[in-house]
């Protein structure tokens, strides 16, 4: 087999194209970003507002079964046209630390701590408010001041509510109502501070 | 807020004073660059260069604590001057009116003052009325004692060198400042007032809001498109919580809580009802209240069950109150829904030791706080603490449904988007239960003190939802409904006094309503008004035709109106002052027309109905008219006059009364308040806007966290070099109170105060952080141990504002 | 003062090969918020980096392989001696000729669509090339080894991924001050010179506008108040002429010659093995081919 | 009897130590960093040698190249350290570049490929050894003096300084590995020089292929004695 030059060329030639390709030709890069759909594409969109300060964004959540995916700014709301600030653009960590990983930080179960304990215990709700129940009257039945200087007063000093800025009219509406029917006359939020 | 967010594109001067708006409402910055962009001047008065300064034309750096004697000057410079609007203020404000003949202002104190009672007899702050009752007024401003020349005597000390003296600011700047704001005291122009908590954490904090008011209402800026005091409300739903009143003076609606001297209910309607106003319909929202709560209970022949609700006697009984009481002994069991007292109160480091005598307590949170776990925390010794304590999940945010309130008086439904984590519930479904449980313990009792809590309408269970409660009915409650009926009323015009309606808080009514048998949430609608400029924003045209506030989105209240007062923006006769019109009265048909709803009823010129007047538009106010004379509404003076802090550098240079007399400090092993010997600088505390109050609701955020992580001190140059401190050292910051450790930042943004011939530096601190809630990496030191519990008298806020430290570098 | 050209929200359009997105951040509306940091990790869930630095409101002291934007704050007094707090909002500039895409090996880095630069995190082997190549200090890799996705560099996508879907970038929805518009770059430069001319006339002598033409032309453009410098952004940024010699010369030339070297060894082995069997064939013992003799 | 035949002794053994221990650290290295030839498959997930570069794996890989690095670095000292005089007679028998060695490079693609035209005579070490032990070295210098940089100084440097080390380095990989390949062929599989392998396994080549190959070399070490020579059977491959 006397190789001669031409064949020796036509040898170089075929094996030089096969190991370029091996070697460094890339194809176009195919991005995952170039398909149709995104994270949000067929969520649920719930109108809510952001519950930090008193401006009233209004906020989209998009959930897809009971999935919260993402938060962002309503785009409808006129106070804040789909803009959110830092606190607001946040919320989604309210529940979510990450998706479909709740905030570890959350507290998802009824305390209780005994007097003089060093520790909390686990106790049920409903426990909880028998107890919370029975200690509301006691305390009223033993401190509850019915008249002064011939005067219908009503007044129970022995029970303080701190309530919240941060929770719905209707739920501050109820605590009011409950609280004065129990003659409650230490009746606190955070407009006071 | 008065006005709305969307009305301050209309403003010609923005000013900043007691407030942060980039900061703690960055979204509200968005209008005041509008504003700004359509030519407004923004001015921003405040000790620090804040990122709301980094947005103003000018940037005025003044004394923490001298609010009115800032004010006070430009009211000054306004009157001399002749800087304000004269018609404006004849006809719409109480300028005219003559005060009591026994009224005298002298060195500091009103007449009427009781030093051993120490509060006020505000007898001699009232009008001289004529035989027919009616105040008498002298519209030429010219009688000695008319309120207009009061005022011009009281504030003619406040000269600009004066208050250079007081507060810091150059004369020079001073002047440039006043010349741009009082230039709107002019028809057409208008100057709009921002504050915040800046103004009300003092110990005469509603008398800093008066100040502006009077200067307000001389420049003509009160119910004019572009003008008003806008509060800027601090939490989501604070003006909810205030509306329905988790207040303890007051009921939902500003009814205002009955005290020992009202025998019954109609003592009760007589001494608070402010004659000749809108507020002579009193009765009706207070019997449909007490319809609404108790029922079949609430009858004339049981006096509509007024007796049921608690009267207070002449203590307070406000937040630093309870916390006084616990350490008193008279409070055994506290309620803490979703609020970190012992992080977001002045002189926290009471409150876990003052907590230690609580028999019980309850916290609601949706995470940890320090107040919950107060036993073990701040040095106390679980073994010594006997309190019981039960802390239940609150559900989160996005987990339940129901509405806030936001600042400008705008109520907005929010839906439940995913279910409540792990075993939390709503905050209002613990009421709910433990509502029905009290009732049940009751059930039988026959004690007519338990008549309160038998008789109480509470049926609110959710019929799908055993784990909340029913939002809407308790809405259609608020609303208001026909007792016989319950079809919801279609606002409070049709609250009657005679038991047929109930309502629970009268200003909201209208906000569900009945349209052709649907119930309608009108907190739920949300029909915008389509953008009318190539940006994306709705303008305010001066056809009148452009709805720029926005009515097709939520419920404000009262009956949806967004801009209180607006008939002050039309002369007496009707024609709007400003180049953009708000309200208008159309002769042809006799009607007020308007692009937001009038806040008049339907008057001719002269006629008087329901306490309103054609030619007056503060239809809440006596007669109609803007209050530049405080009269005897407020407890700590009719006029707003300059006292130094209850701590302070310096002696008050106008009067020999140092303080407010009026103002509270308190007694207790924890309550200490410093001098200037020791505590020679000024201190400050403010928020971020990475972080929400004592930062429960925000470091336990990972993404809030970590854009805030690191608190600090704000001190300037001159004061680091003096005391050898470097950017980022470890410092400690001392007050009478307590001291804490925190991080310097050095900057040129706070700059040593020149009084006279003295020089005072101020210093500053973020409230946000405390060592046990939040991320880990983001705890510290609760900053309000070092803020004084000195209380405002009107409204028992502390003075965290402006109180007295010191600071020195961690060597070791 | 709205959201100007992104207003009428940009729509990618198949039809036109050369369109050209940008996103301009006004500073002088700027309020120095951070919604934009945390709007970014919501969108991307990045995780949070707890890393703020004491002595200053900047909670990063710089980009990190899950924080892909930041707000620099630049505190200073200016020759009025008035004091001025300066934000930049920094990121990844989307250059017309990237560092980065020059120097990553892998090619995760690439010249996207609409002039994004893209990175595609699977190709990405972590071995932060681009850090070192890139003159904004604008990507990074995190060298935690513990974490598996630590490994990657990260960088802001431009939310690339958005706008093909006509969406508009989480930062620019969420910005309160609308001061951080997205849309077509011309159309932006184009509203940034006006800005700058509105600013200059308000007394900003100093503001410019930047990005037009740094290196190819930026994607990211800025109205500045003060000098790119004042905000620690280059006046000029250039590739390393060591990162273009390695892309365009060293890294090519090595494969081709390694390539065909290997090849020619191939061929040589074959003529090679002939010619020592003829060798042998006619006497060339193994030993002796080599015909020189001593 | 089988046929005998003999060997000479051409490398000692700690010149083999350090021969097999720079090699191999240096295939290591040479794998570890080709990083960018393995990149993971773009279309399907992470498998294959691609995933063994994804995640902390590929944070192993980096460390497995530093811990080479030193390898190599430690590799000449090694032999430095067992037996110094013969370093440096190895040296200066590498480092004297004679015109013979320039004929032969001249000559070497010709006569390798087509066993025409003759080679000049040879000393111990021939053109080819020569150029292969400068590029080794040179390539060793770019390689440590930019390696340690890249390394241990990465943010403290200037980023252009880095860039130039990246470079370096990047060059002194396509030097080096085209010169090692190029060795490992002519050692291993070329016909001519593949008996020559032996010498860095036994240290010992046929006496036949070296008085060939390297005729001033074998000349002189039998002339001076110092030429240690064995006898095997002349099957064996060389190999012990």
């Amino acid at each position: 087999m006397n190789l001669s030059r031409r064949q020796f060329l036509q040898l170089a030639g075929v094996s030089a194209a096969a190991t370029a390709a091996t070697l460094f030709l890339d194809e176009e890069p195919a991005l995952a970003s170039d398909l149709q759909e995104i994270r949000i594409s067929k969520a649920r969109e719930v109108p809510s507002v952001c519950p930090h300060c008193s401006v009233g964004c209004g906020l989209i959540a998009y959930v897809k079964d009971d999935q919260l995916l993402q938060v962002e700014g309503n785009p409808d709301s006129p106070i804040n046209e789909g803009s959110l600030c830092p606190k607001g653009a946040a919320t989604f960590q309210f529940a979510y630390e990450a998706l479909g990983k709740p905030n570890p930080r959350r507290e998802l179960k009824a305390k209780y701590r005994a007097p003089y304990s060093d520790r909390w215990e686990e106790i049920s709700i409903d426990e909880a408010l028998d107890r919370i129940a029975q200690r509301v009257k006691e305390t009223r039945d033993r401190y509850f001041i019915e008249e002064k200087n011939g005067v219908t007063v009503n007044r129970l000093e022995a029970i303080a509510h701190i309530g919240s800025a941060v929770i719905d009219n209707e739920e501050n509406y109820l605590l009011t109502k409950l609280m004065r029917s129990l003659g409650v006359v230490f009746l606190e939020h955070h407009a006071r501070i | 807020m008065t006005t709305s967010f969307w009305d301050l594109q209309n403003s010609d001067v923005i000013v900043f004073m007691g407030s942060n708006a980039a900061e703690n409402h960055p979204i509200s910055m968005k209008w005041f660059l509008r504003g700004k962009e359509k030519g407004a001047k923004v001015i921003v008065i405040d000790p620090r260069y804040t990122r709301t300064a980094a947005k103003a034309d000018i940037w005025v750096p003044f004394r923490s604590g001298t609010d009115i004697a800032v004010l006070g000057g430009l009211i000054n410079y306004a009157i001399q001057n002749g800087k304000f609007h004269r018609e404006y203020v004849v006809k719409y404000t109480n300028a005219p009116l003559l005060v009591h003949p026994d009224f005298q202002f002298h060195d500091g104190l009103f007449s009427g003052w009781d030093p051993e009672k120490k509060a006020y007899d505000r007898s001699t702050w009232g009008f001289q009325t004529g035989p027919d009752g009616q105040p008498l007024r002298d519209e030429t401003l010219e009688h000695p004692q008319t309120v207009f020349q009061h005022i011009k005597r009281i504030y003619s000390e406040y000269t600009p060198e004066r208050v250079s003296q007081i507060t810091g600011i150059p004369v020079e700047t001073f002047l440039k400042l006043a010349e741009i704001i009082t230039d709107t005291g002019q028809p057409g122009k208008a100057a709009a007032f921002v504050y915040a908590m800046g103004w009300t954490q003092h110990t005469k904090g509603v008398q800093n809001i008066r100040a502006a008011t009077i200067l307000q209402l001389l420049l003509g800026n009160i119910g004019v498109p572009g003008g008003g005091i806008a509060a800027l409300r601090g939490h989501a739903n604070v003006q909810g919580a205030t509306d329905l009143a988790v207040l303890w003076h007051d009921l939902p609606g500003y009814l205002g809580i009955p005290n020992e001297s009202h025998k019954d209910l109609a003592t009760y309607l007589e001494k608070t009802t402010t004659k000749d106003s809108f507020w002579e319909n009193k009765p009706k929202f207070m019997i449909s209240l007490l319809k609404a709560w108790y029922g079949e209970a609430a009858r004339p022949d049981n006096d509509w069950a007024f007796h049921y609700i608690p009267k207070v006697d002449s203590r307070w009984f406000s937040h630093y109150d309870i916390f006084q009481s616990i350490y008193e002994g008279t409070v055994k069991g506290l309620f803490v829904f979703g609020q970190n007292p012992a992080v977001g109160s002045a002189n926290a480091g009471k409150i876990p030791q003052v907590m230690k005598n609580l028999e019980w307590l309850v916290v609601v949170d949706i995470f940890a706080t320090e107040t919950a776990d107060f036993w073990h925390l701040f040095g106390n010794d679980p073994k010594e603490v006997p309190t019981e304590v039960f802390f239940l999940p609150a559900a989160g945010p996005l987990e339940k449904e129901g509405s806030f309130t936001n600042s400008h008086r705008l109520i907005q439904w929010k839906h439940k988007a995913i279910e409540p984590l792990g075993e939390s519930r709503t905050d209002g479904w613990y009421a709910v239960q433990l509502g029905k449980r009290l009732k049940a313990l009751y059930a039988n009792s026959t004690a007519k003190k338990d008549e309160p809590i038998r008789y109480l309408v509470w049926d609110y269970d959710d019929p799908e939802n055993p784990n909340d409660f029913d939002h809407l009915k308790v809405l259609k409650e608020i609303n208001g409904y026909e007792v016989a009926t319950g079809k919801p009323v279609s606002g409070f015009g049709q609250l009657k006094d005679d038991g047929s309606t109930a309502c629970g808080c009268w200003i909201y009514s209208g906000i569900l309503v009945e349209e052709n048998g649907q119930l309608v949430n009108k907190a739920d609608s949300r029909k915008p008004t389509p953008p009318n400029r190539p940006d994306g924003w709705v303008e305010a045209r001066a056809d009148g035709t452009t709805d720029y506030l926005h009515h097709g989105w939520g419920f404000c209240w009262p009956a949806n109106r967004r801009v209180l007062y607006n008939r002050a923006s039309a002369d007496p006769e009707g024609k709007p002052w400003g180049k953009v019109p708000l309200v208008w009265f159309d002769h042809a048909t006799g009607q007020w027309k308007g692009v937001d709803v009038p806040d008049m009823l339907p008057v001719k010129p002269g006629e008087v109905r329901m306490g309103v007047r054609f030619d007056t538009p503060f239809i809440m106010k006596a007669g109609g008219l803007g209050g530049i004379w405080g009269g005897t509404s407020l407890v700590d003076g009719p006029v707003p006059v300059h006292y130094e802090p209850v701590e302070s550098p310096v002696q008050n240079l106008l009067y020999r009364q140092q303080n407010i007399p009026t103002a509270r400090t308190y007694q207790s092993p924890y309550d200490h308040y410093g001098t200037p010997d020791k505590y020679p600088l000024v201190v400050t505390t403010y928020r971020l806007t990475e972080h929400l109050t004592s930062g429960v609701m925000t470091r336990n955020l990972p993404w809030l966290a970590e854009a805030f992580a690191v608190p600090f001190v704000e001190i300037s140059q001159e004061l680091a070099r003096e005391k050898g401190i470097r950017n980022g050292d470890l410092v400690e910051v001392e007050t009478a109170r307590g001291r804490i450790r925190v991080r310097a930042l050095v900057t040129a943004r706070l700059k040593p105060l020149r009084l006279g011939d003295r020089v005072v530096h101020e210093i500053g601190l973020p409230i946000h952080w405390a060592p046990f809630s939040g991320v880990a990496g983001v705890q510290a030191d609760i900053t309000n141990t070092l803020t004084p519990q000195a209380v405002d008298a009107n409204v028992q806020i502390q003075e965290s504002k402006a109180f007295l430290g010191n600071i020195r570098k961690v060597t070791a | 003062m709205g959201r100007a050209a992104t207003w009428e929200t940009w729509k990618p359009d198949p039809g036109n090969p050369n369109q050209h997105v940008a996103m301009l951040v006004d500073t002088s509306e700027c309020i120095g918020c951070k919604a934009c940091e945390v709007a970014c990790k919501q969108w991307n869930l990045n995780e949070a980096r707890i890393n703020q630095e004491p002595g200053t409101y900047q909670s990063h002291p710089h980009l990190d392989a899950e924080t892909w934007t930041l707000i620099r704050f630049v505190e200073r007094t200016n020759d009025q001696g008035e004091v001025e707090w300066l934000f930049q909002k920094h990121n990844c500039m989307h250059c017309t000729e990237a560092g980065c895409v020059t120097a990553c090996p892998t090619d995760a880095l690439q010249y996207g669509k609409y002039g994004v630069v893209t990175l595609d995190q699977e190709k990405c082997i972590g071995c932060a090339y681009c850090e070192q190549a890139c003159p904004f200090d604008a990507i990074h890799v995190d060298r935690n080894p513990f974490n598996p996705r630590a490994q990657k560099a990260g960088k802001c996508t431009l939310c690339y991924d958005r706008i093909t879907m006509g969406m508009q970038p989480a930062c620019v929805k969420t910005c309160p001050t609308d001061c951080i518009k997205f849309g077509d770059r011309d159309a932006l430069i184009e509203w940034g010179r006006q800005r700058v001319e509105e600013l200059k006339a308000r007394g900003f002598k100093n503001a410019n506008l930047y990005g037009v033409d740094q290196l190819g032309g930026l994607h990211e453009l800025y109205v500045l108040l003060e000098p790119p410098e004042v905000y620690g952004l280059p006046a000029n940024p250039k590739i390393s002429t060591w990162t273009k010699l390695w892309k365009y010369a060293v890294q090519p030339l090595g494969k081709l010659a390694v390539g065909a070297g290997i090849f020619g060894l191939a061929v040589n082995w074959v003529a090679a093995r002939r010619a020592f069997l003829q060798g042998e064939a006619a006497g060339h013992g193994a030993g002796d081919h080599a015909a020189g003799q001593p | 009897m089988a046929a005998r035949k003999q060997q000479i002794r051409k490398f000692t053994r700690p010149q083999i130590l350090f021969h097999w221990v720079y090699a191999s650290a240096w295939l290591v290295l040479v794998l570890t960093g080709m990083t960018f030839l393995w990149r993971p498959d773009p279309h399907s997930p992470a498998v294959g040698l691609g995933a063994f570069l994804q995640g902390s794996v590929g944070q192993w890989l980096r460390l497995v190249h530093r811990v080479a690095a030193v390898a190599l670095m430690a590799a000449p000292f090694l032999w430095l350290a067992l037996e110094p005089r013969r370093v440096l007679a190895e040296l200066r028998e590498l480092m004297v570049i004679r015109g013979n060695d320039i004929k032969y490079l001249l000559v070497a693609p010709l006569h390798y490929t087509f066993g025409r035209p003759p080679l000049p005579p040879q000393g111990k070490y021939n053109g080819g050894h020569k150029l292969n032990f400068w590029i080794v070295v040179l390539t060793f210098l770019g390689f440590v003096v930019s390696g340690i940089t890249m390394w241990f100084f990465r943010g403290v440097v200037p980023a252009e300084t880095f860039r130039l080390m990246l470079l370096i380095h990047n060059f002194c990989f396509w030097l080096g590995l085209g010169m090692g390949i190029l060795h490992i062929y002519l050692t291993v599989f070329h016909p001519f020089t593949r008996q020559a392998l032996s010498a860095m396994i036994s240290g010992f080549v046929d006496l036949k292929y070296a008085t060939a190959e390297h005729a001033e070399w074998v000349e002189q070490q039998l002339r001076s004695g110092q030429a240690e020579v064995r006898e095997v059977p002349a099957a064996s491959g060389g190999s012990d």
